[in-house]
């Protein structure tokens, strides 16, 4: 049994099926530095992703792996943790998986606050289905299904996440892969629902949002003197004066309860682990209601 | 002296109609009567009117009468509603307070109902008057309603106590002074045998906690809510949670979320809940994964009726997933079935590995009836083919390939190997996939899963799949499923008294449709009627769908929102002969 | 053919199904008043709603009404306004209905930004069904779904509407009708996507959230001085420090261009009137792109 | 000299393959021959084997050989995958630069594809000098590639006319220098006359647009997205809008709003999004709007093979949505049916006011093939049963009761008035509702609802429901749907050679289901052979579902993501006998 784990640990065989150059190759390594610099053993993680390219995740990290359907990532990983509270959970998915078709359940995560890490490759563009404009797409983007610009406004993710009242929001970006490393190792730490929001450039229908694009865009808030990171009012502000082009630690509030430790009489042995035989006792005392 | 009887109370909703009928219903059924209970009501909260039917018999039936006896009227909406089903020279009570009048069959006793209530104390008490009143008319002693009340209040002190005991003996007394007290409607005394009293969605919740069900992630619904909402009150004492999402698609992906995780884990939907599901139900399929939902049926198609009976979602249920998966279908018909159906469903869905559906429909999931005790030891949890750690720490290398979740066996099954557990590395994915769980497009891959998945119920008729009582060679096989058990029964019953033999075969389990099983017990009989609770004829269609084939069959439909009354499938099936 | 319109006119003969003292009353009555004195006549109105005691309403003002399924009468309403861009299109349901299961809809029809007025009658609770609490509900409220108190955060609707980038925000409360009749006034004045939420109390199952609840609580922004309802940033520091309970116009942006002037090639003519008959020269020359 | 050939490229994925297939196809589609082109891809954007099968032929056939003449390599990969199928002295032009080697069984030229493209200016060339080649060995004049060349790139100036144009003529120079211009590769030439050359998904989306669709709400998936990425290039000429909405079930609600407002609107998707819009369809079908739904069938269950060949989404077509409802379920077979379908599918929409589900497969919607030209004018707009401004200023007064937008008619079709037409408001609602649309509970009020909505397709068969060819009093009809249509008739055909008489029957509409019609079709065959692409034999169900009987009846079933060869269903058949 191995004691002390390395990158190694996380890798498997498998390779990528992404294009050449796609950012979604720097967040897998980050995941897998990440996990193994906080000394995970890969069996106690779990990586629960949605569908698109960056959905394929799941699959090469060398951890249990679940890719469920589009969009629908949070609600698969919310079940697992609730069934082995002691598992790492990290769900991972696109800006069209998990701010398109699954708003809904990110905006609910958020607000239901359990201990799982959310990792999103934010490429601005639906890839796997080959280059319609995303949620994230700017006003004015071309795509397939914008020929003449996008007639819509972009969803700008830490905003709504912040709207949302989160309490662990970061951004990072593909080609700074430090950063990275470290936000997410904080995004598991964090006692919670953590979202990673990444810039992760899709090289072959992305001609707009590439990786010079976010180098010259991006504000790196690591480098802004006496960022507070613990202000939910200055994380607003930062978040709306930079269109929402920041990394680093944006907002963490460490006062908050996770949903787990709040569900009455949940036990710290995982639900998995349970002797699942019903204590008669109890049973004929919960008959008594009906007779 | 009545061998049965029918109570009926009926009033606007939210005005005690529901509570005055259940404290007559648990009264009667402490007493060892056989009690049965259906209330109407409509979508909306307040106003509109309501009512509770219940059926008090010594001997078993699993539905309501054709008439009522007694009619408790909070308001002249309710005779003017009702009493037609009353019979003649049965017992209209009705609040003196709205001058009722009633048709000439009935016999009215306009009774100071909510007068006495205010002189006891306060108006709500009017329905102890009320019960009270009925107590006198059936000739029951005034201590089946007292003894409930002292139990039901004494924790609010000896004053509340004694003031509701007061309002029932004063309704009582009221009855008896006018000339109500009429033998003819004196019931028969029943043998004092305990037995439960409950709808089926408390049944289906006992089950699953009984089973070991610990995570239900839902979405409120009628008539399915009381599942969750009963469950967040028990799981507590087990470990167990409830949560409410915010959708049902949410609720369905958590689940499978959870099996994946190694809980026990369901949601409870109706079904507009379950139209939105089955997307992630097809998940539930092509990743193996076990999961169990509950369908309570009501009146469909969208949100059509939804506090009315229907049998409709069986389509839906069967067929509504695009691409093909393994599913097993259930549906029992009483409290008692829906308790050992949860047990059952979570131990098909860990042996088969795939989504279990479990219907019930408006009728059974809310008609609260005498219900024999459950038995803990009756349910079994087996959890089908794991890998524990043991195993894998054994059998498989430290370093080496995956873990084969999806290993090609014999029976199509392979073992689970829980996340968490060392050795048991492997990917789970909703693409066509390798037996390690990579994705994989390989032609050969790809037949090979497929057979996998679909051959673990080829062939499979699962035992108890139906259930047939009554005649041998009869003239006629009624087949049902559900909620009607009880009118079928008692269709039987009653065409046996006109001579004509019967038998009543009950569906039990839709998927994997028992072909010959169901072939066998129709091969008797010289027609079948198929009666179900909708406009199109499900269960007739499936027959043919899976070629069970008999000469003779005609359908029987009902799909006006209400339930089937003993009566009507009599009539039809005299008819034919 | 009546000219001039009054409140009259918008009534039906239904009587609604709402439990006497329930908040939507007011909410249809407000609704009725503010089509009346804007001048619209009844049948170029249609109001689409949800499921829900709430979305009961669509059947109760005498416009064209459309009841749809539970969570979805922004898609709907989305619809019908792209089929005849000349109605005045009013969606309206519960907290439930829009920020529970139809939150993704409201998210993205808030970028969308077609010219709409969204009521949600918000009254922290499902009532349809008995009594559930609802994304609105507080942390540690009571209900039948969470009977030792809410372990879920509450949705601040004002603050996700703002975190989407809402162009204009308002909110009510049922026992001022004066000021709900004028917000929804200006609302379907507002040439783009506009919420109104109303704080409409139900009586029958939350004995928290009641009218006094609200009286007590809310701040008028109306007589808050210099309120500057055209500042983002205000309008979110206020509905952080209100916790949500504010009532008044919050936000509005008058600079922005609804979904339906940015469609290339859409005519004034509402595609509904429109004669569909494909002219054959356009047929000729698209079929040529397949010869 | 062929009268047919069969020619194909393979590379890696984002390679240049399919636009080196495309551009073969479409240049002998011009030259009058019919071509059939059939792509093999991945689930992935770059890498992993690709290929594009053309045939090209004097007469048409609606599928692919079993075999290749000719094969275009760009990679050794193309050659291990894919020289197998090439038949014994069939050609493969592979790419000098990766040392090609190839099985005995063919010829193998090595052409130096990427230097001679490199001298003509650019490695991307490549395709050019091997269109060349492949003139070369066919015998087809050099003209039938530079001039769809020249067409192509004259906007990019002469300069890279001239390019590409060398490049194609060193390519069929280096082949007829090599020895590679075998006259028995020569193609007959064809007669020249201008067809059209389209995939399935063309043929749906000018439909949609002649028929008068002008609002499409979708959420991109394969292989639906082309739908609406073309319209959304149209629709400004015409006043139309594509919304790419948040997810399906936005799609399908917003569609229903805009045909509740009088638009023609349609959505199309595939299974996952099929499954999502469910909850949807089912109010379509409650409140009677017209809505018209495209699903193109790909692999399942789940996300199971989103680029490969499958009919497996009929059940959940048909039956999917929980309750029920009238719906309307059409499966062309080629572009031209895809194109006259959805006019039809509009029409029968606003007829009979219900969903109508159009059903393709990948195989049908991705394969470019040569297409008669379409006449508008037989694209008949029939909006059915409106009530106009005109009528309703006439018939009703000024302040009277709603419109009664259900009224109960013989038909159960009742009139329908658009929002902001004056006098006709009225209310719609998924509830169960009353003839003005308020929501209704009463028991006759519903039984005639369900009965007027059921009613409208009860007993009805649809012009068009099947296609039936062949012989008359066959030994085997062969029952298919959608793409298949080119497989069975070329196997009918090779059954008529080795003198099995065979008629081969079509299916076009699936709901309602052509109960009499495909009886009668089928009732002259020895036996009945269904083929289709998928596991459980969902349209073999079908038949016994609906009660089509015969006597003899086999299912062939293929479910591994590729399309049926002609080969595979002969040899089936011809098993049988
Ligand atoms: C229900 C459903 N609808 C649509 C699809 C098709 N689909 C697959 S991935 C995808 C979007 C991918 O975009 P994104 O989530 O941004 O991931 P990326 O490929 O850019 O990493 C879509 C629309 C699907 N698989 N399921
Ligand atoms: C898909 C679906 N799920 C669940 C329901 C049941 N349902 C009806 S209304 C409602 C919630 C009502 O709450 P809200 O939207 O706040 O409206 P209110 O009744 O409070 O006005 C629910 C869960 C449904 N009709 N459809
Ligand atoms: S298409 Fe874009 S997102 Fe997908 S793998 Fe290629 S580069 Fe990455
Ligand atoms: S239950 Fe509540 S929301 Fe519903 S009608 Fe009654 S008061 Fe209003
Ligand atoms: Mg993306
Ligand atoms: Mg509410």
């Amino acid at each position: 049994m191995t004691t002390t784990v390395t990158v190694k640990d996380f890798r498997n065989d498998v390779r990528p099926n992404w294009c050449p150059g796609c950012g979604d190759f720097s967040v897998q390594a980050s995941i897998q530095r990440a996990l193994a610099s906080l000394g995970k053993q890969p069996h106690e993680v779990a990586v629960i992703s949605g569908i698109g390219c960056s959905g394929r995740i799941s699959g090469y990290i060398n951890t249990y792996g679940f890719h469920g359907v589009h969009g629908r990532a949070l609600p698969a990983a919310q079940g697992l943790k609730l069934a082995n509270r002691d598992l790492t959970v990290i769900a991972a998915g696109g800006d069209g998986d998990g701010f398109g078709i699954g708003l809904n359940h990110f905006m609910h995560s958020v607000r239901r606050n359990m201990d799982i890490t959310y990792i999103v490759m934010d490429n601005h563009i639906y890839g796997l289905t080959k280059g319609q404009h995303s949620p994230t797409s700017a006003h004015g983007f071309t795509a397939k299904t914008a020929p003449a610009g996008n007639i819509e406004n972009a969803v700008v993710p830490a905003q709504i996440a912040l709207g949302a009242d989160i309490g662990f929001l970061a951004q990072g970006f593909s080609s700074d892969v430090n950063q990275l490393v470290s936000l997410i190792e904080q995004a598991i730490q964090y006692k919670g629902f953590a979202l990673v929001n990444v810039f992760s450039p899709c090289v072959t229908y992305n001609k707009v949002n590439t990786y010079d694009f976010f180098r010259e865009n991006i504000v790196n808030l690591d480098k802004v003197d006496g960022y507070d990171p613990t202000s939910r009012m200055e994380a607003m502000k930062t978040v709306i004066e930079t269109q929402g082009l920041c990394t680093g630690l944006i907002y963490r509030d460490d006062h908050r309860q996770d949903y787990e430790d709040q569900i009455p009489g949940y036990q710290t042995t995982p639900i998995a682990q349970q002797d699942l035989q019903l204590n008669p006792e109890i049973f004929a005392e919960t008959l008594k209601e009906f007779a | 002296m009545l061998e049965q009887l029918s109570w009926k109370v009926g009033g606007q909703q939210g005005e005690g109609v529901e509570s005055t009928g259940e404290t007559f219903a648990v009264a009667l059924n402490r007493r060892g009567y056989y009690v049965y209970s259906f209330r109407q009501f409509s979508s909306r909260i307040k106003g509109g009117h309501s009512n509770d039917k219940v059926r008090v018999s010594l001997k078993q039936y699993r539905t309501s009468t054709d008439y009522t006896d007694v009619l408790l009227a909070f308001d002249q909406d309710t005779i003017d509603l009702e009493a037609g089903e009353v019979r003649t020279n049965g017992i209209v009570i009705a609040d003196e307070k709205f001058n009722p009048t009633a048709p000439d069959h009935v016999r009215l006793f306009a009774v100071p109902l909510t007068s006495i209530a205010e002189e006891c104390g306060s108006a709500i008490m009017k329905n102890m008057v009320s019960l009270g009143a009925s107590a006198a008319v059936l000739g029951l002693p005034i201590e089946t309603f007292t003894e409930v009340a002292e139990e039901r209040f004494h924790r609010k002190g000896q004053k509340v106590v004694d003031q509701n005991t007061e309002a029932i003996r004063r309704g009582y007394e009221f009855i008896k002074e006018a000339g109500g007290a009429d033998p003819s409607f004196a019931l028969k005394s029943a043998d004092g045998t305990h037995r439960l009293f409950m709808m089926g969605n408390d049944a289906l919740a006992l089950g699953a906690l009984a089973a070991g069900a610990r995570v239900m992630p839902a979405y409120p619904i009628t008539p399915a809510s009381d599942v969750m909402e009963y469950l967040i009150k028990k799981f507590p004492k087990v470990g167990g949670v409830v949560v409410q999402t915010e959708d049902e698609i949410a609720a369905m992906n958590m689940t499978i979320g959870a099996a994946y995780g190694g809980a026990r884990a369901f949601t409870a939907t109706s079904g507009p809940g379950l139209a939105l599901m089955m997307e992630a139900i097809g998940l539930a399929g092509m990743t193996e994964t076990p999961a169990v939902i509950i369908d309570t049926q009501r009146g469909g198609p969208s949100t059509g009726l939804p506090t009315k009976q229907e049998q409709s979602d069986l389509f839906a249920g069967m067929f509504g997933t695009h691409g093909e998966i393994p599913k097993i279908v259930l549906f029992p018909a009483t409290p008692e079935e829906c308790f050992y159906s949860m047990g059952e469903a979570f131990n098909l869905a860990d042996h088969y590995q795939c989504p279990v559906i479990v219907l019930t429909d408006l009728q059974l999931s809310l008609s609260k009836q005498t219900t024999e005790p459950f038995e803990l030891e009756k349910v079994i949890i087996d959890r089908g083919s794991i890998a524990t750690p043991d195993m894998l720490a054994k059998e498989r290398p430290d370093h080496g390939e995956e873990f084969k979740r999806y290993l090609l066996t014999e029976t199509g099954i392979s073992p689970r190997a829980f996340p968490g557990t060392q050795g048991g590395i492997h990917k789970v994915t909703g693409v066509e996939h390798s037996e390690n769980g990579r994705p994989n497009e390989a032609v050969l891959n790809r037949t090979n899963m497929m057979d996998k998945r679909l051959h673990k119920l080829e062939g499979v008729e699962l035992a108890g799949s139906l259930v047939r009582t009554g005649d041998n060679n009869p003239q006629v096989a009624i087949l049902g499923m559900g909620a009607n058990i009880g009118a079928i029964d008692e269709a039987c019953e009653r065409l046996r008294e006109d001579g004509i033999t019967a038998a009543h075969v009950h569906l039990h389990t839709l998927l994997p449709f028992p072909v010959q099983t169901l072939q066998q017990s129709l091969a008797d009989a010289e027609r079948v009627v198929v009666v179900e609770n909708n406009a199109t004829g499900q269960l007739r269609h499936l027959m043919s769908h899976f070629g069970v084939e008999h000469p003779q069959v005609s359908s029987f439909l009902k799909y006006d929102g209400s339930a089937f009354l003993p009566i009507e499938i009599h009539h039809f099936v005299k008819g034919m002969f």
